[in-house]
């Protein structure tokens, strides 16, 4: 029974997170809820008595890939465009797409 | 059911979520979240579908492992191409097209120089 | 008001593919699968070389994906340098002058080098191996380049290509050598199945951790790059 | 002697790539064009191999199916394994004295064109569904990083737009190949089909099935999935749309048509052989279409790429739930058919950049005048378009011929409509650019004359397409061996 709370728990913070990393406002903020998000799926891989799954999502999924995106994000935030060419959009730009906040 | 199946109706869910993503936003590092989202989906349809019945499955582990790496190495040449196009452009979205060149010769190229 | 329409249409055709697919998995999942792969593995396992499952079907049964998958990050590597004009590696911003972090790495980089090194090894006969052992090497060198301690070998020169390049042609040369040993391409003689998967092992962490510190070099553009400069190897 | 060709084939150009990527431009085009010659001889030995013996399957490292991973090496495979000796050879021929060496990251372009040519060969020979997906990416990433290469604004926002479109649809195909695997617990194409009967009429598996053509489709451009084509291939240097527009679409299309031919009896239906078919003829129809509006030389060329691809996926509904015979025709009309569109479209291509290099402009008016400098590349042009137009005796015409008799053989008249308005509406854009180039009058006097090589092989790539339907019964011979149930290798 506990089990199954724990896992149904884990998947319900999975699909969670899913939902803000896409849909925070913050850019930033959108990177470290994915970085969350890989350290759950690491979580579930244990789960699914997957180590070396586990191991690789936390390594490369959460953390290679997190670093990566936030100095990604540094930079477009940045706006070090080096060029006299447009401005970036404004964040407001960025999330027109999203549904929710 | 048991707790796998549950983690691939967790994945389908996740492709759901992040399809939905990948379509509607417009910021470059978003549509990469959402494809990383799908990704994770899909590894877990992968993983827990096969491995249903309770007992571990090496061959889809594996596979996903490999999935794993290809998704990171498609990411960071993502991220790479996404900053450098931010930094000649100025733009996080591919939305905006630039105008098309102004109609007229150019010079006569040298070799592999074409104004493409 | 199209906009949202828009978005309704696309959300209408998501929540369609999850029930869809839903169903599929669910549909599947009542019957049980055709071929019991995880027994047929476990019969081969004895002439694989490792104890290790999840390592044997990696680079034994099915290496020549791990082979192209190693393909696939060479690739991302080259393509990544190919399009970065840096021609300086120093990007100002990331030498930071924070004591902490500086202080935090005397600790963490010789750590980080030790876990990448027992992961490496853990992987013949428990869950590890180069993925994650490369993985972590890179995360390593991240450190470092954030903490602002200069990586020369970086620099988009012959010596940065021979780090790509290496694990790869490694793997390579041995699916070759078993090739001209008579077997098929990738069938390594059983004796030594062992040694030549390790060796594999060691050369791919270090160049999958190569490969990704050089895609996240490669990503920082600064005002000084542009196009048409190239590189000075 | 076959064992040892084939880890030939596997081998160069893994090793090519390494080599190319440890050296300069220059040394690296003297490797790779020897490269190109040793690979050329290997493909066609082993194709000449299998044409005389007969094909087989090759277990690397060893293992038989269910457990390791198989490659199938029969007629159809080695067809395509030599198309890509021919006119991947022959790209990397124009692009080594295309590409400028001064320019320092145009040595990026050689390990790039290996490893894609390394994921080609995969793709043909592949008959393992997840080896498949990692073949799909090694191919995808090096188109993208060759798309990329430029490095400019809009050469990188064609290539990030590629890549998302071959990300998305490599994980689609990977969802139904996750299903599929669930089902059978295999990942084997021929083990699969074996087992298939007893899992016929599965929703599960029939999703599973359009799941990956979906995704398959998307790489490939299909109406209405083809925007990320005309950008990427319109703004890449000529070699490389010439690459991508001869082979890298047909790889996705190729494993898109294996499965239907394998899994298809079982999980596929009419309506939806239909739905891609009729996907595939208006693609056809649009494609030209716009193709026909194109101000920009090279985008006239890509937009008739995505029009002959739909072509291609007229098999789908000509081989479902008809006779022996006509899906022969079918699969014969569709090989050549790919064959074809793969000689001309790089020729044209090849062509196009040399003549953009001659005028200086990427426009079609400015070809203005251009004839009256008999331009060798214009005729090359001319004829690969005669060819895509479909005009006896051509590669494309043979094709259309088997096509149309496959249609009239099942009954799907309807099929005519897409065969006739394609091959006029593909006749309107070739003669538009003629009609640009002879225009008089016209004040030019500026024409950069092109070196000789680099008009020779537009011109070899456009007789061979334009030469291919008087071949096609010794080529369609050998692509009619054994379908998977060759001997054991």
């Amino acid at each position: 029974m506990t089990e199954w709370l724990l896992d149904g728990l884990l998947v319900f913070a999975l699909l969670v997170t899913a939902v803000a990393t896409l849909w925070s406002r913050d850019l930033f903020r959108a990177v470290v809820i994915f970085i969350a998000f890989g350290l759950l799926m690491a979580l579930a891989w244990v789960r699914l008595r997957a180590p070396d799954l586990a191991l690789a999502e936390a390594a490369i999924g959460a953390g290679l890939t997190g670093v990566l995106l936030l100095d990604a994000v540094r930079h477009l935030k940045s706006g070090r465009s080096g060029r006299s060419g447009p401005r970036p959009e404004p964040e407001a730009e960025e999330s027109k797409g999203g549904v929710s906040g | 059911m048991s707790a796998s199946l549950l983690y691939a109706l967790a994945g389908v869910a996740l492709c759901g979520i992040g399809l939905f993503g990948f379509i509607t936003l417009a910021h470059l590092l978003r549509k990469l979240l959402a494809f990383n989202l799908i990704g994770s989906g899909v590894f877990l349809v992968l993983v827990g579908l096969a491995q249903r019945h309770g007992e571990p499955d090496p061959v889809p582990q594996a596979l996903v492992l490999t999935g794993i790496v290809v998704a990171i190495a498609a990411t960071a040449l993502a991220v790479v191409l996404i900053r450098r196009y931010f930094h000649l452009s100025g733009h996080t979205t591919l939305r905006a097209e630039t105008p098309e060149r102004v109609p007229g010769r150019l010079k006569p190229q040298t070799r592999g120089d074409n104004p493409e | 008001m199209r906009r949202s329409v828009g978005i309704r249409a696309v959300a209408g055709v998501c929540l369609a593919f999850v029930i869809a697919l839903g169903l599929a998995v669910l549909g599947i999942a009542e019957t049980p699968a055709h071929v019991d792969l995880p027994e047929l593995l476990l019969e081969s396992m004895g002439q694989s070389g490792v104890e290790h499952p999840v390592t044997a079907v990696l680079l034994n049964f099915r290496s020549y994906d791990t082979l192209l998958e190693i393909g696939v990050l060479v690739i991302a590597g080259i393509a990544g340098i190919s399009v970065s004009r840096t021609t300086s590696l120093e990007d100002p911003e990331l030498r930071t002058s924070d004591s902490l972090l500086y202080a935090l790495q005397r600790w963490f980089v010789p750590l980080m080098l030790v876990l990448a090194g027992y992961l490496l090894w853990a992987g013949a006969d428990r869950p590890g191996g180069a993925f994650q052992a490369g993985a972590v090497l890179a995360a390593t060198g991240v450190m470092m380049r954030l903490g602002g301690i200069p990586m020369d070998f970086l620099r988009p020169g012959i010596l940065l290509r021979l780090g790509l390049a290496l694990g790869f042609a490694v793997f390579l040369l041995i699916a070759l050598a078993s090739a001209i040993g008579g077997e098929a391409f990738l069938a390594y003689p059983p004796a030594v199945a062992k040694q030549l998967i390790i060796l594999i092992e060691t050369v791919l962490t270090l160049s999958i951790a190569m490969v990704l510190l050089a895609l996240f070099v490669s990503a920082p553009v600064n005002r000084a790059a542009e196009p048409g400069e190239g590189e000075s190897p | 002697m076959i064992l040892g060709l084939m880890a030939g084939l596997l081998f160069t150009p893994l090793a090519w790539a390494v080599l190319t990527l440890l050296s300069g431009f220059e040394r690296s085009r003297l490797i790779s064009w020897l490269g190109i010659l040793i690979q050329s001889l290997v493909s066609f030995a082993l194709w000449a191999a299998v044409a005389s013996e007969g094909g087989f399957h090759y277990q690397l490292g060893g293992w038989p199916a269910p457990l390791g991973i198989e490659l199938r090496v029969d007629g159809l495979a080695v067809t395509f394994v030599m198309l890509t000796a021919v006119v991947g050879g022959a790209c990397g021929w124009h692009a080594g004295i295309y590409l400028d060496p001064k320019k320092n990251w145009h040595r990026y372009f050689w390990p790039l064109f290996w490893f894609l040519w390394a994921g080609l060969n995969g793709v043909w020979l592949g008959a393992d569904l997840f080896n498949l997906y990692v073949a799909l990416e090694l191919i995808s990433l090096s188109a993208v990083g060759l798309v990329a290469l430029g490095g400019q604004a809009d050469a990188l926002r064609a290539a990030i737009r590629y890549l998302m479109a071959a990300l998305l649809g490599s994980l689609a195909y990977l969802l139904g190949v996750a299903l599929i695997y669930g089902q059978f617990g295999s990942l084997s194409m021929g083990g699969i089909s074996e087992l298939l009967p007893a899992g016929s009429g599965q929703a599960g598996l029939i999703f599973a099935l359009v799941l990956m053509i979906a995704g398959l489709a998307l790489k490939t451009a299909l109406f209405p999935l083809h925007g990320w084509l005309p950008p990427a291939h319109g703004i890449a240097k000529s070699p490389v749309s010439a690459l991508l527009s001869a082979l890298v679409v047909k790889a996705s299309f190729y494993i898109a048509a294996r499965l239907w031919l394998e899994f298809g009896e079982h999980l596929g239906s009419y309506g939806l052989a239909q739905l891609v078919g009729a996907l595939g003829g208006v693609g056809v129809l649009w494609g030209s279409w716009l193709a026909f509006r194109q101000t920009r030389l090279k985008q006239v060329v890509a937009y008739s790429s995505v029009a002959q691809i739909g072509y291609l996926f007229l098999l789908f509904p000509l081989s479902w739930g008809v006779s022996e015979a006509v899906s022969l025709q079918a699969q014969q009309g569709m090989t050549l058919q790919v064959i074809s569109h793969a000689l001309a479209k790089a020729a044209m291509f090849l062509a196009a950049g040399n003549l953009i290099m001659s005028v200086g402009s990427n426009r079609v008016d400015a070809l203005a005048g251009v004839s009256r400098f008999l331009p060798f590349s214009l005729f090359s042009f001319g004829l690969a378009g005669v060819s895509l137009m479909g005009l006896p005796p051509t590669g494309g015409f043979a094709a259309k011929w088997l096509l149309l008799q496959a249609s009239l053989g099942s009954g799907q008249w309807w099929w005519l409509i897409v065969l006739l308005g394609g091959g006029l509406l593909s006749a309107a854009y070739v003669f538009r650019v003629y009609r640009a180039s002879f225009i008089e009058n016209s004040d030019t006097d500026l024409f950069f004359h092109p070196s000789r090589s680099l008009e020779v092989i537009p011109m070899i790539l456009a007789l061979l397409s334009l030469g291919l339907g008087l071949v096609a019964e010794p080529v369609l011979s050998v692509m009619a061996l054994p379908f998977s149930k060759g001997g054991g290798g």
